[in-house]
């Protein structure tokens, strides 16, 4: 249980996108990749963020669509953050697999460790052009990146799913990896299905500790923070909740459609 | 486990059942009016607010779950950070998070299929507790655990529960309002926590639980200010197993009724020392974050174990053997 | 340390004297009718039972040491075992051995020599206290420290001091029989450590010192018994951190008389949470067990550094800033 | 702070005289030699012993002399005792050194482990023949062990310290290592000083917390639980309390002569 807080400070800040930054940090944590943070802004909230780089520089990318995401963002390099972790299990990926990668949105943060290792094929999808980020990053890593946009602005036109339906069939893929919104998630994993390739998926409830401890991030009978945040295509198959149901704050069941 | 254990090694069918049954006999208590096939519980709070995440505690070996704290409305509970990890333990404020009682028949309802269910639940009056007890009764709950002892929530727990007085109008109004047996659960940050548990006694309560947290705060240096948004919390964890042992040694002296403690307890040995100093039954909270659900498992093949190796042919023959 | 840096950094003679006052002043507190060159005191009943090893910890950088608390006679405390180690701390029943007050003046004639010195006393009723207190100032104390709080000694310690009432008495009858500043250490077994701090402030305290030991028990699974001779024991160490925290956020919003801290500190961040809190100067026991006496010099210059980070220019700049 | 506790269970007991026994136990902490623990005998007292065994296999080797001691000594193979330690800081020998080990009774049991590890000359004193204790295990370990007793009933007639100023006169010794009654190692620094030779002692003072917590086992400033047992030459020489002076349970001063 030591070593899991620590009060870091900013050394790099980096615009991704009109609302997207990434923030660099020093902290010699051992980490793997798909593992996160609990990002503490005084005053305001503490909320969950993956690390979107592992090693003795660490970072999070964070998208800014409420106070906390964007209190974060407000965050200058020289400023002090507290974090807690990393908590949650990581992507399990064999040397030897043949891996596609594929992001929703600033989902492809929590993949980014991963496609560093891996070097593996990876979609980056987003709405639109200026909300692709993080591409330039997964080039680095990987020879095939692909980019799909709802509104065709830039690569392919559609989503992140139909295009990896479409790699998958000329690809010979033994896992794809994947981390977004929940529906797309959703239907990702049933055309891994279709296309009997495995898949570990990153999912997202509420989080209050992070821990384990306090139960309010299930899905079924898993803790999204301690059993995942990374799921395998079995585990997936036996959650109930997962496209469907969440929980809010008072532990009630919110309908996802 | 056990049953595998014994399969293994009595292959032949016909001996199966009658070992089962002494291997299961030798953790199972009876306290009160109930009876559970294994002494350890899981503690209030944790990973206990659906009805799947109680069942798979059953599963993974517990005697028994305790539910979250259960109010009459539903309640988000504080604003986060609610928790931190401090040397020796966790530092939480969560502030009673909770569905409220109507939805969480629901989730009684998947829990009970797995195994006994104790209700615990709290209120700001003594009639809130006797209503909410009455509910978590025909819930199917087989007790009901009084949170009288939560130290960060105002105007609950420990605000109430500080007092001898309270405590036991509290638990009187719960027992008449209920057949099953009542439990008060009750706070160390007081000068004598045996008089907190005389007051439950004398109010008709069949088990006193302790402990719950030690106030406590955690704050940041860099960032000047308390880490929990409330502000204050609650130490839980190895770091206070000192203090609930004591607790349950000066209780099981001075009360008539069982003690069911909990404060710390991560393995074998700290169920153990639980049981010598006096409690008849235990409950695990932290450790299911550190150690997982596993821990129960563990923590039955430990005694298991201890048991025979110093010849206790029962949990019971073990209740306070260290008061001798 | 402070010195040779700067000797280091500025090897020009003319520039040496004045910068080590200002480095000095950096870490210097006033409080009360006291002023102390550094902020950190060694904790009552750790290492200083004896004259040369008070000496040790203040030349290890302490700015201050409490005596070990002396009574009447001499003392030789419980039986062994007195002491264990626990996950996160130590629990410990030693029963205030010492030499009595008598033969304790020749000690504090050596240990005055290095610095500062805070005569701990313990007595079963206000008259024991007013006596040794004044044959403390006799001795050369700095100031007085009330032990109302020590958890294991029958009829001392917590035993009269969990009680507002005997608070008040007997540190207003030791206000009138020295000139010297008094201090109430206080117990946090009890449901409002306000409440005992309120009653030592109205009594007359110049400061109130939080927090003494937790009430604790450690049993030994295979040999059936709690291991101390005494049973009952107080846990001390980074475990009781946290409780210590909250009780000095507490007390420093309800008096107006300074706080001094202590519980779990064992390093500069340790220190800082404590000033932040509303400590005005701190004290540190079992970490010099842990750590040793070096453990004075990590801290004062981890403030040093932390202080210049954060732009605090005195000890007194940090006090209580969590509170804001 | 951890694992500085264990109950163990003793494996092994062996008479090593009329009133001295080796209790043998498992126990993998580390050690190294001439540190101590601290040994429980529930419902009388709580001891220091040193280890005489520092291995995966330990063990304590107790002169009965009291309550506690013998308590210690009526223990059986099988049954449990609670160890806190290892305590103290022991022995620090360097691989090239010329070593000679000097013990005045029983306090060969801390010996033990250092002759092991460095096969050093070593001096075995007691007042008689059947008092000569653990010369067979030294003998294991090093080529010259020699004896003596008060009584000349075996080896040397004279003390161990009479002996050790012989041995020193006729070979270079670098470093003396030293245990027994405190008089004894009084006069053996006496003498490592006239043979200009550097000495390392354990020494013995009442014991509460074994830790360096309490405060109870000072000499002059120095604890003997936790900067000692064991001093060296120059720490010696600034000990105004050697052969002098020790404290009672009370803290108060004591005059050993
Ligand atoms: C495991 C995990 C990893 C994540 N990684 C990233 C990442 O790398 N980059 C990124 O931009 N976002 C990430 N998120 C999402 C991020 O936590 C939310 O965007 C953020 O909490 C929004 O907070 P807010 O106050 O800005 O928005 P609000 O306006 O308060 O809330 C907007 C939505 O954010 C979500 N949210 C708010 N608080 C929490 C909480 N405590 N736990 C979970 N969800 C919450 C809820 O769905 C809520 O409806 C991750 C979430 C999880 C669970
Ligand atoms: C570091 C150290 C290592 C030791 N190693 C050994 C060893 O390997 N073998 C061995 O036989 N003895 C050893 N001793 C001595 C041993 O601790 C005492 O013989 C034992 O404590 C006697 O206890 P008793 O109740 O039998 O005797 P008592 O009759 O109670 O006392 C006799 C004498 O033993 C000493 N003693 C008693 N209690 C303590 C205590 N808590 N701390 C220190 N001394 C005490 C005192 O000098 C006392 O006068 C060691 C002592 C120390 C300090
Ligand atoms: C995150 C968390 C939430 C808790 N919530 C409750 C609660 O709702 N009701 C209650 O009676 N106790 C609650 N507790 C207290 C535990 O039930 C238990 O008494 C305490 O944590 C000590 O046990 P432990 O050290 O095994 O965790 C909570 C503890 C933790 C850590
Ligand atoms: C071995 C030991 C002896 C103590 N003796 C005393 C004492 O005589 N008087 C006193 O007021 N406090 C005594 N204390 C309590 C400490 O002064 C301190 O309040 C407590 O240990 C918490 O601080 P720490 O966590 O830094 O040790 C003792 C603590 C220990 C561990
Ligand atoms: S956030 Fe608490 S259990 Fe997952
Ligand atoms: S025995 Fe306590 S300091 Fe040495």
């Amino acid at each position: 249980m030591l070593h899991v807080s620590e009060t870091v400070k900013i050394i790099g800040k980096m615009r991704e996108s009109k609302d997207t930054y990434t923030l660099e940090f020093k902290w010699d944590a051992p980490a793997v990749p798909g593992q996160f943070v609990m990002v503490w802004i005084p005053g305001v909230d503490e909320v969950p963020m993956s690390l979107s780089r592992i090693g003795k520089i660490k970072a999070i990318t964070v998208k800014g669509i409420g106070e906390a995401s964007n209190a974060i963002n407000d965050l200058q390099v020289g400023d002090y953050v507290r974090l807690r972790g990393p908590y949650g299990n990581g992507f399990s990926i064999k040397k030897s697999k043949k891996v596609l990668a594929v992001a929703g949105g600033v989902g492809v943060a929590a993949l980014i460790p991963a496609i560093k290792e891996t070097g593996c094929d990876t979609i980056i999808g987003a709405r639109c052009e200026g909300e692709i980020i993080l591409d330039d990053v997964a080039r680095k890593y990987s020879k095939s990146v692909w980019t799909s946009t709802d509104d065709g602005s830039r690569g392919f036109h559609g989503n992140a799913v139909q295009l990896a339906k479409k790699k998958m069939a000329l690809r010979d893929y033994d896992l794809v990896i994947g981390c977004g919104p929940e529906v797309m998630l959703y239907f990702l994993h049933e055309a891994c299905k279709e296309n009997d390739v495995e898949c570990q998926l990153s999912l997202e409830r509420f989080m209050k500790c992070g821990a384990g401890v306090c139960g309010c991030c299930m899905m079924d009978r898993l803790r999204v923070c301690k059993d995942g945040p990374v799921f395998g295509t079995e585990e997936l198959d036996g959650l109930s909740d997962f496209g469907t149901r969440k929980r809010d704050e008072c532990g009630r069941i919110v309908d996802l459609r | 486990m056990i049953s595998l254990f014994i399969t293994l090694a009595h292959p032949k069918g016909v001996l199966l059942r009658d070992l089962h049954a002494v291997a299961m006999g030798r953790l199972e208590i009876t306290f009160g009016r109930l009876r559970l096939e294994r002494p350890g519980m899981l503690a209030s709070g944790i990973m206990d607010e659906t009805g799947d995440s109680m069942a798979r505690m059953i599963k993974s070996g517990a005697g028994a779950v305790v539910t979250k704290s259960i109010g009459l409305e539903p309640r988000p509970g504080h604003r986060n950070p609610t928790f931190t990890e401090v040397e020796g333990g966790y530092v939480n404020a969560m502030g009673l998070p909770n569905p409220g009682i109507e939805l969480f028949a629901e989730e009684m309802e998947i829990a009970l299929r797995a195994g006994p269910v104790v209700g615990s639940v709290f209120g700001s009056n003594a009639k809130d507790f006797a209503v909410l007890s009455a509910r978590m009764e025909d819930c199917g709950a087989c007790a009901v655990e009084l949170n009288l002892s939560c130290p960060h929530a105002e105007g609950y727990g420990a605000e109430i529960g500080s007092d001898p007085k309270n405590v036991r109008s509290i638990v009187s109004a719960v027992k008449s309002s209920v057949d099953i047996p009542v439990w008060a659960k009750l706070t160390p940050n007081t000068s004598s926590i045996v008089e907190l548990g005389r007051a439950a006694e004398d109010g008709g309560a069949e088990a006193v639980v302790a402990i719950n947290t030690l106030k406590a705060m955690v704050i940041s240096a860099e960032l000047r200010k308390p880490v929990l948004s409330n502000r204050f919390g609650g130490l839980s964890g190895p770091a206070i197993k000192p203090v609930g042992v004591r607790a349950v040694y000066d209780l099981r002296g001075a009360l008539s009724i069982p003690v069911v403690g909990v404060g710390g307890i991560s393995n074998w040995r700290d169920a153990a020392e639980y049981l010598l100093a006096g409690a008849s039954a235990f409950q695990v909270g932290s450790a299911v974050g550190t150690k997982g659900p596993k821990v129960f498992g563990e923590i039955n093949r430990g005694l298991e174990m201890f048991m025979s190796d110093h010849g206790y042919g029962s949990i019971a023959e073990m209740v306070g053997v260290a008061r001798e």
